[in-house]
């Protein structure tokens, strides 16, 4: 790819990821969560898989599964959090502490500090499914290889 | 409300329109093109549908990540559909 | 004790103990009259060779894949039929799916 | 105001039409690209300067979202469309698809 | 030293974006503390993961306010005029039909990779141009122009004042 | 009222557009056609997000149009590796 | 901490499993003993839930709820995710569990240590949270997701063995295949949830009004279930995937299609159970019958061991829809006999995964020694490998419903039952049973006996353990099978004759 | 107005899907056949949650007073959307492989596996 | 098989599927939606969430999104096992 290319993706890549960062923290107050702001962050990493080449990724599928499999188990482990009372049961909505405040009915601005544990979920999920889904993208392009063409 | 309608209808029909394409184009590459362009009015479906959260996934997804994989696996192997 | 050993089948019980005492039973009475006969009735003549067609066979034994050749023979037209369909081309696969769906939307909603 | 609004619609409109008339009536790919992309973006910059002045025009919390998410989106197209037009004519023009009539083609001639 | 400048100025980017996407929030100031402490802690991750690309190239010039401006009336003035004309151009050759295209060569002298992208781009929305390939080492243009009127143009007859303009803001 | 309607009716003509450029998708004699198609639709599609947005008056649902803007460039990339890598 | 045992069943092995590739990067031998902790662990889930189950009725877990058993909504309908275990679930995961234990200590000593095994270890880990997940689930969307986790686990295994050009074959059409049915049973959700806005299966069960509408979705339901449990006109997936898979992990396979078939009870049973329609058993019972005959039939002409036993499996497919058809087929009057076929039917869903699993584990050892599967270059392995061919022997003679094994014991059930339906039914399923012991002489006479082969290497200590395990097992059931019968299996099989009331009322109250 | 076209727009979906697995040999296009049904039992979800006149089921910055769409169908869909890109995913590799080791996609000779 | 078998089922199959999609119900107008009212009505005071999607997704349903990223986990391995180095 030409520089053209090259230098809008640079300069795309971090504002992608801080999309999709805005998207997954912003889960519970505007459409967006886990799933979309990892999606959106996963193709920034494609994005610059396409634009400089697999070869400069090589060395990071090590670190997108380990990420992955982090990012699976933080999420069973949210779960197991609700265990004092049912599995999934969201024990920080309306504690006052993290992510605790709790919200008056009917339309409002939005307050970040809300929606318990809903946060953090959307969190693992999003880790989880930017490295899932850009360790997917990278396996293909790496397969084969540049020699065998 | 009409133009509510009609804007859903448009929409849906191109969606067919597009998935029939991706059906009858015998080059896989322009199969892939017009799924990725299938993908794109099912999002807007969806927007349209006042599902902004599916609409994102399905852009997000459709747009960029179904068109990656498929071309990268065309490109690990054959481009035109045997006869 | 009868429940845990017998299966009531609504028209009789089945109880493998007891099958298996009449084999054992049957083993025995069996091996009571093989016993009982001549050990070395046919030991060392001809006899106790293999004879195929008129020839001696030196290494006899029946191959796997030619063990029901008769069988097998017989039900040519059916066993042809059926490897038919095991084609191995998906597209058939999923045309038997489809059939299948048919059918059974025919069967409920008919 | 919605004068504004609706002379902006009516520029992105006609010009969005533009861009589509453009990519049937040319003959080759490059040249379908130049009307498509200059157009498109054209026309989409004026429908989405019409949801601007409408959401400045509305105010409060909301207002002021609108216009910010429209103005992103604008930056956005203008940071990738033009690129991903050069990538597109660039890629075709590597695939071998020679311009139509061309006078003179300084690139094949690097080659 | 240069590594923490580097992170520095990416997440100085990742928290405008941030900030632009959840202006109107909240009781301090314009944003709610929540959003700024969540903000930053996404910027610094971003930061983190995206500095050595971002600067690969180095384009440390591009950091003045200065050129910001000059890049705004840039893109307010002589672009968006360009653009209108490049689309009553088309307009005209739709109508018309009347093309005579071609691939030419110049070279506008630009060194640096952002100086390049913008005239690209610029060349590729204003009339009649669109740039093929922009080659690394001696930075030729080859540009498929659709009225060609020399074969070997001067950069001013194919894009006018835009490599001036990306002069001034990029390098 | 009648300006959220003019929104929806801009939004409908640009659908149209795209219906147009469908049409490229279709015949599109090289995959290159086809691919200038697709990013046409991409940019007219992101353009009708917004439209409509405004049209129902509801902001938040702006962000699926700048999901879009983003990433239909990665979408386009892609597109142009594949046809640079040649026609085999 | 026991209030939430069930839910640790499913949830242990995610969590193992998402942990699995990070404990692989330590160190193997914890990651080994890692997999085996936790399938001990769910071995005690199941074993627990099931003997809670069969003691003390239903249990039922309702996620996220401000009390595991608080499972309906203010307003008198269920809204959260729950678990229902009932008779026929606990049965199911007592399977799944016992042929894990089997399988995993087997899987470590026989998958190369390669790249792949610590990723073969995680995707059987997976697998068998998938179908507990299945099993245990009383949500239909959640089953599901749950399905898509089976068939996408069972795939990935199946496409293990890159090198040859045959797995990913297999791996490929089972996968087309498995998602379609995804899909089908998707949209029939879909259409359920369009029509009452429910997702939860007993409200809906309660819910259903027979329109046509809930008729359409009981087909897409049908055919979707039959094609992932492999039934006749639809099995085409199951040899190959049976026969290409590492045969460690066909043992999970095997459960991953019983379960499948446990859905297809669930539906037609419980969801379906108020609307009944003696078609709908008569079409199960029709389709038993092919699958056996086809299958037997097909496995007579096989000339690799691994897809003859792979054809094995699918015949036995046959016998469980054919008991439970019956059963389904007089649900109105619930004679004597319905019940019988209804027991012999369930109770050969136990049979089945014990003997198949032996199979599959005699063919795992006899193809570590030699190599090869191919009945045209083995024979002789008798002298060198003994044991091995005991348990092939003892395997294919229960496969076949010989006396004392444990298949005679469930075969009669389901000849008695369906006896009384209609003699044709038995006819068919003993002439099917004859041609599977034809199959299994000819196997056990191709591989086994003939003049001395070499063997190359010995078969570990761990391979004879594990069959050993299950090869006991056959026997026990084989001679004691009124214990099971009494003790485990009546349950499940009054969980579907009758227990449908029991259920709804579990959930719904009142 | 529009009646049940939506639906019945989402049935010709599958039903494309259907054709292709039926008729067309490419693995490829195997695989495109399916992301055809996927999308379009998605589109259904999507479509019977919505209400005439509603507004997305989001709070912040709500019209106060109009009808909210159904929820539950969109997070069923969320759900769908990914597991259909992990299976369409899963699919293309395969159909890598098998073309690695076959040198062809045809359906028709990819048949090692009969009888 | 032959191919006008395929058709003749392929057709029974999509006739009862578009006519199943015309009985379902009137698009737009759910005749039954309990469990969506409650949700619509009270995710936001239980949960504290404003979007009630994310709400069913993690909440009310988060043992489903435990499957789904299941689901994608297990289909990144099954990518990673599929494609890694071969052994020959």
């Amino acid at each position: 790819m030409t520089v053209v290319v090259r230098t809008i993706a640079r300069l795309l890549f971090p504002v992608a990821l801080a999309f999709g960062g805005y998207v997954i923290m912003h889960g519970h107050l505007t459409p967006g969560g886990g799933f979309q702001g990892g999606a959106v962050a996963a193709s920034a990493l494609a994005m610059v898989l396409v634009a400089f080449g697999p070869s400069r990724l090589k060395d990071k599928k090590g670190l997108l599964s380990a990420l992955e499999s982090l990012g699976g188990t933080a999420f069973v482990v949210l779960g197991f959090l609700g265990l004092g009372v049912t599995f999934f049961a969201n024990v920080l909505a309306g504690s006052h502490g993290l992510f605790g405040r709790p919200v008056p009915y009917g339309p409002n601005p939005g307050d970040l500090n809300t929606a318990g544990t809903l946060p953090l979920m959307n969190w693992a999920v999003g880790f989880k499914v930017l490295a899932g889904l850009g360790a997917v993208v990278l396996l293909f392009a790496l397969f084969g290889g540049e020699d065998d063409r | 409300m009409t133009l509510w309608a009609s804007l859903l209808t448009m929409s849906l029909v191109m969606t067919v329109v597009a998935g029939f394409l991706a059906v009858v184009l015998r080059d896989l590459l322009a199969a892939a093109l017009a799924l990725g362009a299938q993908g794109l009015f099912l999002s807007l479906a969806f927007y349209l549908l006042q599902a902004p959260d599916v609409a994102i996934a399905q852009a997000g997804i459709g747009a960029a990540l179904t068109t990656a994989i498929f071309l990268l696996a065309i490109r690990k192997t054959r481009r035109k559909e045997e006869e | 004790m009868k429940e845990t050993l017998t299966l009531t089948t609504g028209q009789g019980f089945w109880s493998a103990l007891i099958w298996a005492a009449a084999a054992l039973a049957t083993l025995l009475l069996a091996g009571l009259l093989w016993w009982r006969g001549r050990r070395e009735y046919k030991r060392g003549t001809e006899q106790e060779l293999p004879f195929l067609s008129g020839e001696r066979a030196e290494n006899p034994g029946v191959g796997a894949l030619h063990l029901y050749w008769g069988l097998t023979e017989a039900l040519r037209p059916v066993l042809e039929r059926l490897r038919s369909w095991h084609s191995g081309v998906i597209n058939d696969y999923a045309g038997w799916f489809v059939v299948i769906l048919g059918i059974v939307l025919l069967l409920v909603l008919v | 105001m919605n004068a504004l609004i609706y002379a902006f619609l009516a520029v992105g409109a006609v010009f969005n039409g533009l861009g589509a008339v453009a990519l049937l009536r040319f003959p080759d790919v490059y040249t379908r690209i130049h009307g498509a992309t200059k157009c498109t973006t054209f026309g989409s910059i004026f429908s989405i300067l019409a949801v601007v002045v409408y959401g400045a025009m509305r105010g409060g919390g909301d207002g002021i979202g609108m216009v910010i998410r429209a103005l992103l989106a604008l930056v956005f197209l203008l940071l990738t469309n033009p690129t991903g037009s050069h990538a597109l004519a660039r890629a075709a023009h590597r695939a071998g698809i020679k311009p139509f009539r061309a006078v003179v083609d300084r690139l094949e001639e690097r080659k | 030293m240069r590594r923490v400048a580097q992170i520095a100025a990416t997440f100085a980017l990742a928290f405008l974006v941030y900030l632009v996407l959840t202006l109107p929030s909240g009781s301090l100031g314009l944003w709610s503390l929540d959003e700024l402490l969540a903000g930053a802690v996404i910027s610094l991750l971003v930061a983190l993961v995206s500095h050595r690309l971002l600067w690969e190239r180095g384009g440390w010039r591009l950091l003045n306010p200065w050129r910001w401006l000059v890049f705004l009336v840039y893109l307010f003035g002589p672009f968006l005029l360009a653009m209108a004309k490049a689309n009553l151009d088309v307009a005209y050759r739709v109508i018309t039909g009347r093309i005579n295209p071609g691939i030419v060569k110049f070279n506008p002298g630009l060194k640096t990779d952002a100086g390049r992208t913008m005239l690209a781009n610029s060349i590729t929305l204003t009339p009649g141009t669109l740039t093929l390939e922009v080659d690394e080492e001696t930075g030729d243009f080859y540009v498929h122009w659709i009225n060609v009127r020399h074969v070997d143009p001067k950069p001013e007859e194919v894009c006018g004042p835009l490599p001036h303009w990306a002069k001034v803001v990029a390098e | 009222m009648i300006v959220e309607l003019s929104f929806g009716i801009a939004a409908a003509v640009l659908l149209a557009y795209a219906l147009v450029c469908a049409v490229r998708l279709g015949v599109g004699p090289t995959a290159a056609d086809r691919a200038v198609a697709l990013d046409t639709i991409n940019t007219l599609v992101v353009a009708i997000m917004v439209l409509v947005g405004a049209a129902f008056d509801l902001m938040i649902i702006m962000d699926v149009a700048l999901v879009y803007a983003l990433l239909s460039f990665v979408g386009t990339l892609y597109i142009a590796r594949y046809l640079e890598e040649g026609l085999r | 901490m026991s209030a939430h045992i069930p839910i640790l069943a499913i949830a242990v092995p995610l969590l193992g499993g998402f942990a699995v590739p990070l404990l692989a990067k330590l160190h193997k031998g914890l990651r080994d003993a890692w997999a085996l902790l936790v399938v001990l662990f769910v071995g005690a889930c199941v074993g627990y839930v099931a003997v809670h189950v069969f003691t003390q009725g239903l249990w039922v877990y309702v996620l996220g709820a401000r009390h595991p058993q608080e499972t309906l909504a203010p307003g008198g309908f269920p809204i959260r995710i729950m678990l229902v275990v009932d008779g026929m679930s606990a049965f199911m995961g007592v399977i799944a569990g016992l042929l894990a234990l089997v399988a995993f200590p087997f899987a470590l000593r026989f998958l190369p240590e390669e790249e792949g095994k610590s990723l073969a270890l995680t995707l059987g880990l997976l697998l068998l949270a998938g179908i507990l997940g299945m099993a245990y689930t009383g949500d239909l969307f959640n089953f599901f997701v749950f399905l898509e986790v089976t068939s996408i686990a069972a795939c990935a295994l199946i496409g293990f063995r890159t090198w040859t050009s045959r797995a990913p074959e297999a791996a490929f059409k089972t996968m087309l295949l498995y998602s379609l049915s995804g899909l089908l049973f998707l949209l029939a959700v879909a259409f359920l949830y369009g029509e009452y806005g429910a997702l939860n299966l007993a409200y809906l069960a309660r819910e259903l009004r027979g329109t046509f509408v809930d008729r359409l979705a009981l087909g897409l339901f049908l055919a979707a279930l039959l094609m992932k449990a492999a039934a006749a006109p639809v099995h085409f997936w199951a040899p190959d995937a049976y026969g290409e898979v590492p045969a460690a992990k066909a043992l999970l396979l095997v459960v991953n299609t019983q379960v499948s078939l446990y859905g297809l009870w669930r539906v037609l049973f419980t969801l379906y159970g108020g609307l009944w329609d003696a078609g709908v058993g008569w079409l199960v019972v029709a389709l038993g019958l092919l699958t056996m005959v086809v299958a037997a039939f097909m496995a007579l002409v096989q000339t690799d061991l691994g897809r003859l036993v792979a054809y094995g499996a699918v015949s036995q497919i046959g016998y469980m829809m054919l008991g439970v058809g019956v059963g389904l087929v007089s649900l109105a009057g619930r004679p004597e006999y319905g019940l019988v076929a209804l027991k012999g039917g369930v109770f050969h869903m136990l049979n089945d995964a014990l003997t198949v699993g032996l199979l599959f584990l005699c063919v795992g050892a006899v193809e570590w020694t030699k190599g090869t599967r191919d009945l045209r270059e083995l024979g002789g392995l008798g002298h060198g490998l003994p044991e091995v061919a005991l348990c092939f022997l003892l395997a294919g003679l229960a496969l076949a419903g010989l006396p004392p094994l444990n298949g005679f014991a469930s075969k009669i059930l389901i000849y008695q039952g369906s006896f009384r339906l209609s003699p044709i039914l038995t006819a068919v399923a003993v002439l099917a049973s004859i041609l599977l012991l034809a199959v299994f002489a000819r196997a056990f006479q191709g591989a086994f006996l003939g003049p001395k082969a070499e063997v190359p290497n010995r078969v570990p200590g761990v391979f004879l353990l594990s069959m050993a395990v299950l090869a006991v097992g056959l026997l026990v059931l084989g001679l004691v099978p009124g214990f099971f019968l009494e003790g485990v299996v009546t349950p499940a099989a009054e969980a579907l004759w009758r227990g449908r009331a029991l259920y709804l009322a579990a959930v719904l109250g009142g | 107005m529009i009646g049940n076209l939506p639906f019945v727009a989402c049935m010709v979906l599958i039903a494309l899907g259907f054709w292709t697995l039926l008729f067309k040999r490419n693995l490829v296009k195997l695989v495109i056949g399916v992301g055809l049904i996927e999308s379009g039992v998605n589109l259904f979800l999507v479509a019977l949650g919505y209400v005439r006149g509603g507004v997305p089921p989001i709070y912040t910055y709500a019209p106060a007073g109009a009808p909210m769409v159904l929820p539950t169908p969109q997070a069923l869909t969320l759900t769908s959307i990914v597991i259909g890109l992990a299976t369409t995913a899963l699919m293309l590799a395969f159909a890598v492989v098998i073309y690695r080791h076959k040198g062809t996609l045809d359906a028709r000779k990819i048949r090692e596996l009969r009888g | 098989m032959s191919r006008w078998v395929m058709l003749l089922a392929f057709a029974v199959a999509a006739g009862f599927l578009i006519f199943g999609a015309v009985a379902v119900r009137p698009f737009g107008d759910p005749p039954r939606a309990e469990m969506d009212g409650y949700f619509n009505r009270f995710s936001q005071p239980e949960v504290a969430a404003n979007n009630a999607v994310t709400a069913i997704v993690f909440d009310y349903r988060g043992y489903d999104t435990l499957g789904e990223a299941t689901v994608l986990f297990t289909a990144v391995t099954g990518v990673a096992l599929i494609l890694r180095r071969w052994r020959a």
